[in-house]
């Protein structure tokens, strides 16, 4: 077991998962050849050829489409979106087709397909290269969406997505890529889709948090008795760990990296006040990035939620 | 401005079958009589499908429905040619491609009538479930058909759509990729002039649609539509191209749409009759029957029998459809996921507690 | 004044501002010579030459990325999209381009489009012609959106979205078109963008909806003392409306069309959650569709909110 | 398989200016030798900007930065042939074109550092904003030309992009448009032979780029792009046709790109080192300088002279971009709406009392 970041991580994963499985086709701009622009597909190449790690064109909806397609006559794909920012192009692919087949041929054709992108603002980069916007995936019935928040579970993610028999959303937090480093295990392990994880145990605060915002939300916690909970996946989603917290604490903050109004927290929110509101003492909090256009990187550090932000939050629900 | 030459490219038509119903002997593909009068009762069946789905419609007992009326020589001599082992990528406008395939018709009937059960395909046929946002389909025909190379089996991926797509990004990206990866797939289009109220001259400014395929490398051929040995000849051939190794082709149908676009639209408002009286003298069927009269392939009691065997045909499928009835309240769930997620198993209780709606 | 249904009313407004300002320019796919598939556009052609309507080719990128260049050259369009589950295609010219172009050019260039489209479910329509996703678009800052509930809002509310500097998506719900008529005056009106109406007042309990959901909702309330609020515009929205009644009430139900996972009413019932908590008898409801794709049209009936549902759930929160 | 031929279509190549600096005459644009020296002076320009502003970035003080280096006469010789009253809409490649035009040269600072107000074009000009998500910005050019011939004005929109950029739906839409509208449109494409790693023969099975205007009924031209008159012929005539109501063109600028694709790219890793030689032989701008020799239009002072001024217009720009400093805090509000929502202003007042963060 050794302490490796992220872009390892998940290249761990790629290499274990194509050398098990020869259905497993990573595809995708600069995947091949490149080894993607975040050196995450580093290798494959060399190791599995041009068949098993295809090096596209510059064409969104067709390396989306043609996933769907691939995974319709039975490979498993792994489709990269070079950043979140891009993945519009495919929209129509994502929530008319890949989210439907199942449905719509009564599981005659299946959509097994995973699609990885780097996701949310933090590295400085050129405008449309930072966007957040997983609750778009998390509106669209059929889709899964899952968000590591560190190398461990982004491994043990990846591992549970390919294998899904169902399409999933992937979403790598790029400030992270190379940001931390944790023990990951050599073998093969899973993490389970669906599912949330304590990130740390407390009793006075519920903190939700996920992808890129998980450590911000930890370093904040700090000095608080917070239950941390690290959602992992957003669509579907651990509402019973969140509400089983929230029942003991009687407080909530959510955090997210989106603009407020209509993001993720909101739907934790709604289901808090649906399902736990007697448990609460106060006001479910959401610290998120304003309702405004993601600027352009000079200003990224005050449109991100940061420590300090989080904390005051905490500290208002604390006050109930 | 003279400059030097580094390209150039023919767009060629094929036409095999006149309206008199005489054939150029030397372009004939090679069909047993047996599989003409096939081919001729599949384009019966589909006109009595289409028929009585209208007829249904009208009763309401049926939804919209989006007639072939004009095309079916485009879509049963193109799916004649395909193998039970290519994978077919429709879109809403190919009851005659399905029919042909051997798609079933009480099926057919099942999604026109708003069920989803129409659409699961039976073990054997690969046939993709229709495609309703236009052109959409044509990278997953992509998709099937690099997978098909990946595993080195000797299928091709058959899509179809008409003149509309052609506008559409998901028609380019798809072509682009199938010439990148030399990938087997036929790009079927029917040209029927019309994308609801818009002609072909809005749609876009290319003077055929064949031409479209030179942006990517590859061979697009104009066919007459409604001359079935035309449209199998060029599609038998694309197929086998496919199958060899030789990558895609796209061919483009020429034919005309006879109906309104759906039971929903009333064409009158936007294309003349005598149009439309211009090219009902070019029936397919009715072009077909005039060659088999020549070949000594047709009888009126051939036809006679034909005609109640089709109609037989339908009403049984229609019947079956009726037999099954309503799909199952409880089928608007388990289908979203394969193992339904918590909140959908929740939700389906509450379902099932109140009833719904 | 006459009593009309929205299509006459949205189709009085478009003759209407296409008359007093010259760069008010339509375009869409069959909205010439057909008039538009529901016949919102009819007539204009005739009246205002095919420069003015422009019958434009199956290109839903192409039809909205033109038109941002049209708005930022300085005309006014009014670009339809056939059917809400079409727009997708048109998704990163949306989000990525009209809602920030005037943010990324610090306003020198503007995008004061009007983006019409059909949308939600009832009418028995072929597959993908029922979509409800007015979240994704609530979701994105930079977009507004207007929803209609009838004839008389449909037309001021319009009027509205053409003349706002801004881009506005402009949701018609496509089961409301013929469904109900009401006096709509023959002269120009406006209702402004961001604010919310009082359908009927109340004092036991508050219900918001919008859109196809607004008619269901005012008969489900029927023999309950509630506080109906029409939302009208979901981005921005009017939060102190909803707010000020549930301070009031004390209770509050909200209705979607939309699945119910990051849906809109998920947004209003974060917001009272964290603004109005302490107001608060007992939960805060939400009637939704449930979280599964959209069924083909003989079980729509089943998957759309009713009455019935509606009522439940009224009478679920006055129990607290 | 004999068929009628019904179209047939040429791709032509325009070349001028040879590698040793020899023009053919009877293509030569009538550009005066002041004309000459102004385009030599603006690749100059951009050129420095563009090492001025790799080493800026390597200093930390700019963001990522995507190099023209090698395509600096299909930027400035076609920007040369457009007008002020055109409408120029870039991708993220063409320093050179906005440095031709005029554009304020600390604003491209500004922006490469990460402050949107680089990109508010001064009144006067009509150079959109940079455009990063690829291709997505033609469907505006073409919309800006139909404005443009609605309200009868003679005008071009003239879209810049690389090759990548001909994969994406969003070109074939515009392209199509464009045909259809038969708009004011000139579409100029870089090929510069890769995007990021990928070289053209994974982009596209097209022989030539210039070919694939057929699909669209308009005319696509290929030219030396490492030629400043044959860009400036072909941008000149596609222009004044467009403004003449001659419909759009497509220019196909075959060049290359000499450095990595950003300051983020090791272009080591997916080309060899002799291609890239090959190509720094066909500098553009040593090209245009060995014709200016033979045409008594160069001398060394004149070199030296152009040097010092634009070291000097590179210097002040950048200073004056250090002296505006980092935008106000307050800069990510008030552009997102013209009249900010009360949402937003509420946040705004949170966000200026905590700082933020
Ligand atoms: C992406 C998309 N946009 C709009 C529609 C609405 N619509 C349905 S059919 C049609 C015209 C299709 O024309 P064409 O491709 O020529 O096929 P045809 O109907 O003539 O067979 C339109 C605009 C749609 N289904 N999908
Ligand atoms: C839609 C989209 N997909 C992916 C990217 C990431 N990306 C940035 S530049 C680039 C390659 C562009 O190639 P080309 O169009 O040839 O332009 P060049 O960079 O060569 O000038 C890619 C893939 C992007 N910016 N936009
Ligand atoms: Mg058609
Ligand atoms: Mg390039």
């Amino acid at each position: 077991m050794a302490a490796v970041n992220m872009v390892k991580a998940l290249n761990m994963a790629l290499h274990q998962e194509m050398e098990k499985d020869p259905s497993v086709v990573v595809m995708g701009e600069d995947v091949g050849v490149d080894g993607g622009v975040f050196r995450v597909t580093e290798g494959l190449l060399e190791k599995f050829g041009a068949e098993r790690t295809i090096d596209t064109p510059l064409s969104e909806t067709g390396i989306i489409g043609a996933a769907i397609g691939m995974a319709a006559y039975g490979l498993l794909p792994v489709a990269e979106i070079q950043f979140m920012g891009f993945i519009y192009g495919a929209f129509d692919q994502i929530a008319n087709h890949a989210s439907r087949l199942r449905s719509r041929s009564r599981g005659r054709f299946t959509c097994p397909l995973v699609i990885r992108t780097p996701y949310g603002a933090g590295i400085k980069a050129l405008e449309i290269h930072s966007e957040s916007t997983e609750a778009f995936f998390a509106h669209i019935p059929g889709l899964k969406v899952a968000v590591p928040s560190g190398p461990y579970t982004a491994k043990g993610l990846l591992r549970s997505a390919i294998h899904d028999p169902d399409p999933v959303i992937f979403l790598e937090p790029t400030r992270l890529y190379r940001m931390i480093r944790e023990e990951v295990p050599e073998e093969q392990y899973a993490i389970p889709l669906g599912r949330a994880r304590k990130a740390r145990e407390g009793k006075a605060i519920t903190l939700v948090a996920w992808g890129s915002m998980l450590q911000r939300t930890m370093k904040a916690a700090d000095g608080f008795d917070a239950d941390v909970i690290d959602l992992m996946s957003l669509s579907p989603w651990d509402a019973e760990m969140v509400l089983g917290s929230v029942r003991k604490t009687g407080r909530a903050v959510i955090v997210q990296e989106a603009p407020k109004t209509c993001g993720f927290a909101s739907e934790i929110a709604a289901t808090i006040a649906e399902d736990a509101i007697a448990y609460l003492r106060g006001p479910v909090l959401r610290v998120a990035a304003y309702d405004v256009v993601l600027p352009f990187s000079k200003l990224e550090d005050y449109y991100m939620p940061g420590i300090e932000r989080i904390k005051n939050k905490i500290e208002e629900a604390m006050r109930y | 401005m003279p400059e030097k030459r580094i390209e150039s490219f023919d767009v060629k038509r094929l036409e095999i079958l006149d309206e008199e119903g005489s054939v150029d002997k030397t372009l004939m593909p090679a069909l047993s009589g047996e599989e003409i009068k096939s081919i001729y009762e599949m384009m019966l069946l589909s006109r009595a499908f289409d028929e009585r789905a209208l007829s249904l419609q009208r009763e309401g007992r049926l939804g919209t429905y989006a007639s072939i009326r004009g095309q079916e020589a485009a879509q049963v001599a193109s799916a004649f040619a395909a193998e039970k082992s290519d994978w077919i990528f429709p879109s809403f406008r190919e009851t005659g491609v399905q029919i042909a395939l051997g798609y079933p018709i009480y099926m057919l009937f099942q999604y026109w009538s708003g069920d989803e059960r129409g659409m699961k395909c039976p073990d054997g046929l690969n046939v993709f479930p229709i495609c309703v946002p236009v052109g959409t389909h044509l990278p997953h025909a992509v998709g099937a058909a690099i997978a098909m190379k990946i595993r080195k089996e000797k299928k091709a991926a058959i899509a179809y759509f008409g003149d509309g797509a052609t506008s559409k990004g998901d028609f380019h990206e798809a072509f682009n990729l199938a010439g990148v990866f030399s990938a087997p797939a036929v790009f079927i289009c029917q040209n029927n002039q019309y994308a609801i109220s818009v002609p072909l001259s809005r749609q876009t400014a290319s003077s055929t649609l064949a031409q479209k395929a030179i942006a990517y490398g590859f061979t697009g051929l104009q066919v007459d539509g409604n001359d079935v040995f035309a449209v199998y000849k060029a599609a038998r051939e694309a197929m086998e191209k496919a199958k060899q190794g030789g990558g895609p082709s796209f061919i483009e149908c020429f034919t005309y749409r006879l109906a309104d676009h759906t039971t929903a639209d009333d064409s009158t408002r936007y294309r003349p009759v005598e149009e439309v009286e211009k090219w009902r003298g070019r029936d397919p069927v009715k072009r077909l029957r005039l060659y088999m009269e020549k070949e000594g392939l047709f009888s009126e009691e051939f036809q006679r029998h034909l005609e109640e065997k089709v109609q037989k045909t339908i009403e049984e499928a229609f019947r079956k459809m009726e037999e099954i009835g309503h799909p199952p309240l409880s089928g608007m769930f388990a289908y979203t996921f394969k193992k339904p997620s918590p909140m959908e198993a929740q939700q389906m209780k509450e379902f099932l507690s109140d009833g719904g709606g």
